[in-house]
């Protein structure tokens, strides 16, 4: 029975007469009734607000949540890192949740101000000049970056390192089915690209992960070679918080860096919305996707923020735009650009340096214990893999008893065989480390594994 | 109708001050911060113990460093800038700026659901398995539809998903087709889909009557053909009234179907797209289910399909399994669209949206939606005239035409003068195939009274018109900055603080 | 010192529309409403079954009748129009408009704390209890007291609990007394609470230093005097210096030292209340540990004594017991002073201000409050003389005679255009022993930019004095209404949308 | 460690530089040092916010909160009537909840309309032509009824119903000691009032509640009577949800009406910020305690709001002054004009009528269970009170264990032997039902009851 509507039967009647209609149904007759639904379609009737709401919260009991009775340990692309009140608070404002895309400067100026400033942390995190005000989430900015460099390239061979997250490599093959492209997966020897198995001459795009989903921090050297030498594009899958201390995609020569903003003020949120992060050289800004905004200045010579470039959009181009992306992330841009504000210089270098501490006092912890090998020795910044004696998703289950999220099972990611693990991936654990973990916390992880794993 | 002030005006006035705001890295003041995080008791150790040195940046990423105090004060004066549904009505043809019910809002923001890792096992999360699945029973009970998936994250993203879809279909079956037939009146998402998905772009003009025309539409048609994409309503309001013939043609090459949701709102609960004869669906969920667009984002686009596409959906998908749910992914699954289960907070809102109306409830958004757009396309007959004069859906679409001819004031002055006046913009340009188009969606939350004041502000624009046509291009004067220069912007792209000479 | 933008400045501007807001009883249409509410399954009953006929009213109470979306338009516009300090400084002297950390607003959210029953026993509610009383406890350290009361939900209640302590004490000891001593720079409240708290008031004049006259002071002193009020720093900003010798002489009569704590942010982790010999201190929670103020409460005024006094405090009071906490009235109590615990969600507020700050922020706090007021009265000496040329604490008063005499311009003037400016007016005509009184408080969290900013506004005000004087009557300009008739609303009182003639 | 300061330690120099000074000391030194800390005082060092939350966490989790795990059945002027997200939301809103009472009405119109809206309901909810902008909570609003009263007729003697709920019967008692008021208690007979012990001539007050504590509805015209025989005003401590089917307080007589609101819109919060309704026949105006807003014009014509009438606040009349009140509770008036505009008129009604129907249905349901008994046959709305065969203490802890929380034990308000209650005061329960309650809910309590009351 609820809705949110204002009319009173009364002024329904009124408006109806008004069109020369005597019943609401009158608006719809022109339209065959063999179309029109008769007895209704097979949802229930409306209910309230409060009734609704108790289904929802017994949708919410039937998750364990991270948090209170569950230390997350997961990561895999998704991290619990530090969100605080204040940037919950702010990006919740009404003036930006209720807002369409920003068609209209002039009443637009607060959303377009933020994406300005979004733009410049993207672009100083990727060390490239020119980023946009954010795509769909990490995986599809792949897809997004490797249709630009088949655009710039007139090629269409992506060579990809096994060391991108399975997820995202799942996308791009989806997508390939239309776009023709062929994708050449490179694998990963002890965690690390192995670029000298790749049999092809020339490639529109180099995809590298920095770090790459393992955890492990790639040689960016040997990338951006592998690039130069095939032509191709060399296109950096950078994870953003790495960048407070790492050097830059830019730094490192990347045409190109895509990555996934999450870990940004957004919560785990089971996925999403996320934010897909871009940015690109300078020649590349004509097939820039998705939106961007630029500076200008209004009829009084005051500064002013606006769309901008539209001409690369498809309501302009068409069949031949550089991308179909029309809405994208903003909320989420803004509330990056806000979480970004609140931790600053050092606070954004604060959380990769302590989260390359917890993980590497539970990479060493991890060490004692019986059963747990690690996978690889490369080195790693806030994540790594270990190989277990039990299968992962068992020790998942027995940890979540003990109110740890263990990790993530790679083959859950990886669906089955992938080019970035030798042997049997169903034994092997993901485990992210973020400022947010304790002493305590690791020690109560390794008992539990201990625990676990025999 | 009753005598009440309209609740729908934004005639806030200036709060105070006359400055543009800074931006948050000319607030910066190195070493300044606002961040506080948790004391680990982890013992602290050197970066370069841990990372190779050639990898670390000799040089800190600079952000903006700002006291929380700055940040606050700087974020709420951006949102005093910001006009916002919450603020007035936004009647944005296409766009279904409707009231986002708040409730929806604390759902989404329950730890229960916000809190969950996506790459947790089912069975830690079958909430969300459970949550999901009612959302595409949901859904395809509102479609007309056998099976959906809830990945794609915005309209674009289902289109191209769907096109994927069909195209996937057509292999299957040993097809090779490549041209999908599109109106001339479609949104631009999608052709720049229709060529992502690999196919080329057969334009059909519409007829005078602002629908597709049926012989040109037949005469387009042949064995090569995957598809049409159509949505209806119509990007110009109008339901395509032959819609049957229409599925019949392209279903008798052996084409399917593909309808555009964005134009849900003007049918949802009255009118089920597979009646229509259409094979794949998307909904915005930002719109007709009012998940909050965010000033450009997140939205969710899940695509519906009948029972011979299902197969292919992406994967995996929440699926019931005996008394618990598991993650399944359809057989020929053309794989995943999202990196992870899709806008999964946003699902969850519209799932409260559409709980909490029910058939009965969604049945009347489209009815009031389509009054409302009939009242008020009626009620500016005589000043800005329908495009097409028959009764409309959900939007409608008028033409500047005259005006501009007469007193050389455009549609885009119109929209500008309408803000001084408090309310947003219609769409302005689109669809292309009308001269001077304003588009005027004004959805079922705006109340008579809104609407009145709509008209009588639109009235005493055009009235300007006649009199003082300089000062509607002058508009609009009463908000944040005047009107934008958008040519130069283009011109000499700065889009990044650095970039910006100062 | 940095060149950054002041991060204070709300320098937002217009957003759209030039209309005042309609009232909701002017947007209400009968037949209109939002609410929702659970679907309880309980058997319907008439009214007259259930109450006496003639008790029911024939008519319904008439609210206001509203769709969700209007509510929601109507508030969101009304805050618009409204400054707070997340949208700038907020210099409003003896008030302490200091940022309020989003934080304590999440701590005070959390359905731990908000969804308990202030009536549930002791045992279902420990975690309340336990807060309480590590909120008392940290009271009474900042404060150099024994023991505390909760309960006053304002610093006006704190003070009449206070006098009613006093009360007690003196007539526990079965002295009579009947004056309480206030110096002629105290707030109105101090008086008034006095009255209530069935004393008369003995007002003793300031000296030309601004601070209480010694000599004056042992003048009114005697038997019959029950105590004295003071707040240290005064309310011109300046430290008492001889407050041990106050103390002392008020003491040496039998006298207690009432201290209003509404200055506290001054000393707060520097001096203490208890060390200058006071013994009864209220604090405004409100105030110095930053609970926001709402537009005018809530607030929360704790009442803390010396251990002479702690039988008396209201009760019950949350004590530890052993292993648990139970609730536990001192043993001469005066009584309640509030219907239940106080205003527990601001208790909750302060502790988790307090517990982030510890010792060492508050310390800094006081310090950083200290350093910004000096500097923007030495920045602004040349302009706006202090009324007293002395090294202030947290605040500055100053004056604006030289500019009334010589260009007309009054206090409020130069109030009035500051808002013009982005920043909050000063408080004004405050105290009332300064002539053309202009109260500056710029709180600890104002950044030098944002002091800079507000100090340059303030010159170039000052400079319009001179030039265009009319200009600074006429201001301010740029605000949701101009200058306010007040004369004509104390004139015919319109308290009610039903009194308002339309 | 944690604070909000902006300030660098070299913009810290350069400041105390232009004072003249070299340290933040220094800015303290006219302070004679036997007054200042020198040790420093008791307080732990700060923490950050994470660290602090998990205090808080813990509080929060040392509580059985209402909701999910505990069905409130509690009452006695705090109830658990629905706050819907909207309000929340738009009660929060941070230019409400930062902003200080409106001193310059040009920037403070938002606060000021939204007090004046509250005013007018007020006003209509007690009948009564005159409201203010509110007061701290119902108690401490009928304190300053009774001073209104006593400067009004100039008379100290104020008679009070022991229907008056005990707690606001002992805070008048407290300021009575300031003032020298003589308080006289009537007690109730059967839970209503009997005013025939009244041993006074003539008196200041009559106080009576409508319904009373214990949920009684009185004979108001009985009450009216005797106020006007003794000369006094007739004040009425009102249920204001009440008023959306009872008579209102105006329509009564009443000279002056006082209530608690934390039914509209505020969550039961522990009590506290909740907020005190007031208003007054126009006679009384210019002794109304607290700010009062007024509707006036700007310099433009515009309509404007402002506090008026300060030449009754303290700030002026000082100790003469009629109240020594400044801040009050805006923010849960801006909650409670936000709630009764969500409400409407006929929620308003329906929150009384269903809340009426839940509790006359549990009532008579309890009528089967042994061991329970009516207090009194007397007429109520949402509340009652019932005797028990063991004390209520342990009748609540028990059923707490059930997910009940079963009421209120009187005698943990009355703390001992009460006018209001003939006989064992520790075995009477006070039972209240809101409109949230389910008829499940209703069932569950029965249930519970039974097992616990033998
Ligand atoms: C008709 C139509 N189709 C498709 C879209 C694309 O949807 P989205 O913006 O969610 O990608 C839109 C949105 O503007 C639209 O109006
Ligand atoms: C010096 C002084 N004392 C007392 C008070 C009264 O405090 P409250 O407004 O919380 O009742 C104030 C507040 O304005 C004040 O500034």
């Amino acid at each position: 029975m609820a809705d949110y509507l204002a009319h009173t039967p009364e002024e329904v009647a009124s408006m109806l007469a008004f069109l020369g209609l005597t019943s609401l149904d009158e608006l719809f007759m022109h339209i065959a009734p063999a179309v029109r639904l008769a007895a209704g379609n097979e949802l229930p009737t409306g209910r309230s607000e409060p009734d609704v709401a108790q289904d929802f919260a017994r949708y919410g009991r039937a998750n364990r949540a991270t948090g209170g009775s569950l230390v997350c340990f997961a990561g895999g692309g998704a991290y619990d890192h530090e969100v605080p009140a204040v940037v919950r608070s702010l990006a919740s404002r009404s003036e930006f949740v209720t807002a369409y895309t920003p068609y209209q400067p002039e009443v637009a100026q607060g959303v377009l101000q933020a994406l300005f400033e979004y733009q410049t942390l993207v672009s100083r995190l990727s060390g490239l000049p020119i980023a946009n005000a954010s795509l769909y989430d990490g995986a599809t900015a792949l897809v997004e970056g490797l249709n630009l460099a088949a655009a710039a390239t007139g090629r269409s061979t992506m060579v990809i390192s096994s060391g991108v997250h399975p997820h995202w490599r799942s996308v791009v093959r989806t997508f390939a089915r239309g776009t023709g492209h062929r994708v050449v997966e490179v694998p990963l020897v002890d965690g690390v690209s192995d670029w000298s198995t790749v049999d092809v001459d020339q490639a529109a795009a180099v995809v590298v992960a920095y770090p790459n989903y393992l955890g492990v921090i790639e040689e960016m050297d040997v990338a951006a070679r592998h690039a130069k030498d095939l032509g191709a594009l060399f296109v950096v899958a950078g994870d953003p918080v790495a960048a407070g201390v790492l050097r830059t995609a830019g730094q490192w020569g990347a045409d190109v860096f895509v990555g996934e903003g999450q870990a940004f003020g957004t919560a785990l949120s089971f996925g999403g919305p996320y934010l897909g992060l871009f940015a690109v050289a300078r020649e590349h800004v004509r097939r820039l996707p998705g939106r961007i905004v630029g500076e200008t200045v209004d009829t009084n010579g005051r500064r002013a923020f606006v769309t901008t470039l539209r001409a690369r959009e498809q309501d302009i181009r068409r069949e031949k735009a550089t991308s179909n992306v029309c809405t994208n992330q903003t909320l989420m841009a803004i509330t990056a650009a806000i979480q970004l504000g609140w931790l600053g210089t050092d606070g954004l270098r604060q959380v990769g340096i302590a989260s390359a501490t917890g993980a590497h006092a539970l990479f060493e912890a991890l060490g004692d214990v019986a059963g747990v090998e690690p996978l690889t020795r490369a080195p790693f910044l806030r994540e790594f893999a270990i190989r277990l004696a039990r299968p992962a998703d068992e020790v998942i289950a027995a940890m979540a008893n003990d109110g740890v999220l263990a990790g993530l099972a790679v083959s859950s990611l990886t669906g089955g065989a992938d080019g970035s693990i030798d042997g049997d991936a169903s034994r092997v654990l993901l485990v992210a480390v973020t400022e947010r973990r304790t002493s305590e916390e690791l020690d109560q992880y390794v008992e539990s594994m201990r625990k676990a794993v025999r | 109708m009753a005598k009440a002030q309209p609740g729908g005006r934004a005639a806030s006035i200036p709060l105070m001050g006359h400055e543009v705001e800074p931006t948050m890295f000319e607030l910066s003041v190195r070493g300044r911060s606002a961040a506080q995080f948790r004391t680990t008791g982890i013992e602290p150790r050197a970066l370069d113990t841990m990372v190779p040195a050639h990898h670390l940046n000799p040089e800190p990423v600079i952000t903006a460093d700002l006291a929380e105090r700055d940040l606050v004060g700087h974020v709420t004066r951006l949102t005093h800038r910001q006009f916002s549904v919450d603020l007035g009505a936004y009647p944005l043809g296409s766009c279904t700026m409707k009231y986002n019910p708040k409730f929806c809002d604390a759902i989404a923001a329950d730890p229960g659901l916000s809190s969950v890792h996506p790459g947790a096992p089912a069975s830690l999360s079958q909430g969300w398995l459970a949550l999901l699945a009612t959302l595409e029973q949901r859904l395809c009970a509102l479609t007309g539809m056998a099976a959906a998936t809830l990945q794609p994250a915005a309209g674009a993203a289902g289109e191209l998903t769907g096109l994927l879809l069909m195209r996937a279909y057509h292999e299957a079956r040993g097809e090779v087709r490549t041209r999908v037939i599109i109106p001339d009146s479609a949104h631009g998402t999608n052709p720049a889909s229709v060529t992502l998905g690999g196919y080329e772009v057969t334009t059909v003009a519409s007829n005078e009557r602002g629908l597709v025309d049926l012989d040109a539409l037949r005469a387009a048609l042949g064995p090569d053909v995957a598809g049409i994409m159509l949505t209806n309503p119509n990007t110009v309001g109008l339901f395509e009234e032959q819609i049957t013939e229409i599925a019949a043609a392209v279903h008798d090459v052996g084409g399917l179907l593909y309808y555009d949701g964005a134009n849900l709102n003007a049918i949802v609960g009255v009118v089920r797209p597979g009646d229509m004869g259409f094979d794949i669906v998307h909904m915005n969920l930002h719109k007709t289910f009012a998940t909050p667009h965010g000033g450009g984002g997140p939205g969710a686009g899940p695509v519906a399909v009948s029972s011979r596409l299902a197969d292919f959906l992406p994967g995996p998908k929440a699926t019931r399994v005996e008394d618990h749910y598991e993650w399944v992914s359809p057989v020929r699954s053309i794989g995943r669209v999202h990196g992870w289960h899709g806008n999964a907070l946003v699902l969850a809102r519209a799932l409260a949206y559409i709980e909490v109306h029910g058939a009965d409830g969604l049945a009347r958004v489209a009815q009031h939606a389509v009054l409302n757009a009939n009242w008020l396309r009626r009620r500016l007959a005589a000043i800005l005239p329908a495009a097409y004069d028959r009764p409309c859906m959900h939007e409608c679409v008028l033409s500047a035409t005259a005006l501009k001819s007469t007193y050389g004031v455009r549609a885009l002055d119109v929209a500008k003068a309408l803000m001084d006046e408090g309310f947003h913009a219609p769409t302005v340009y689109f669809p292309l195939i009308v001269d001077e188009a304003l588009m005027f969606e004004p959805t079922e939350t705006e109340s008579p009274q809104t609407l009145e004041a709509l008209a009588s502000a639109l009235e005493s624009i055009v009235e300007r018109a006649s009199n003082d046509p300089a000062s509607l291009h002058a508009a609009p004067e009463h908000t944040p900055v005047s009107r934008v220069d958008e040519a130069r912007a283009a011109r000499t792209l700065i889009a990044t603080e650095d970039a910006a000479s100062r």
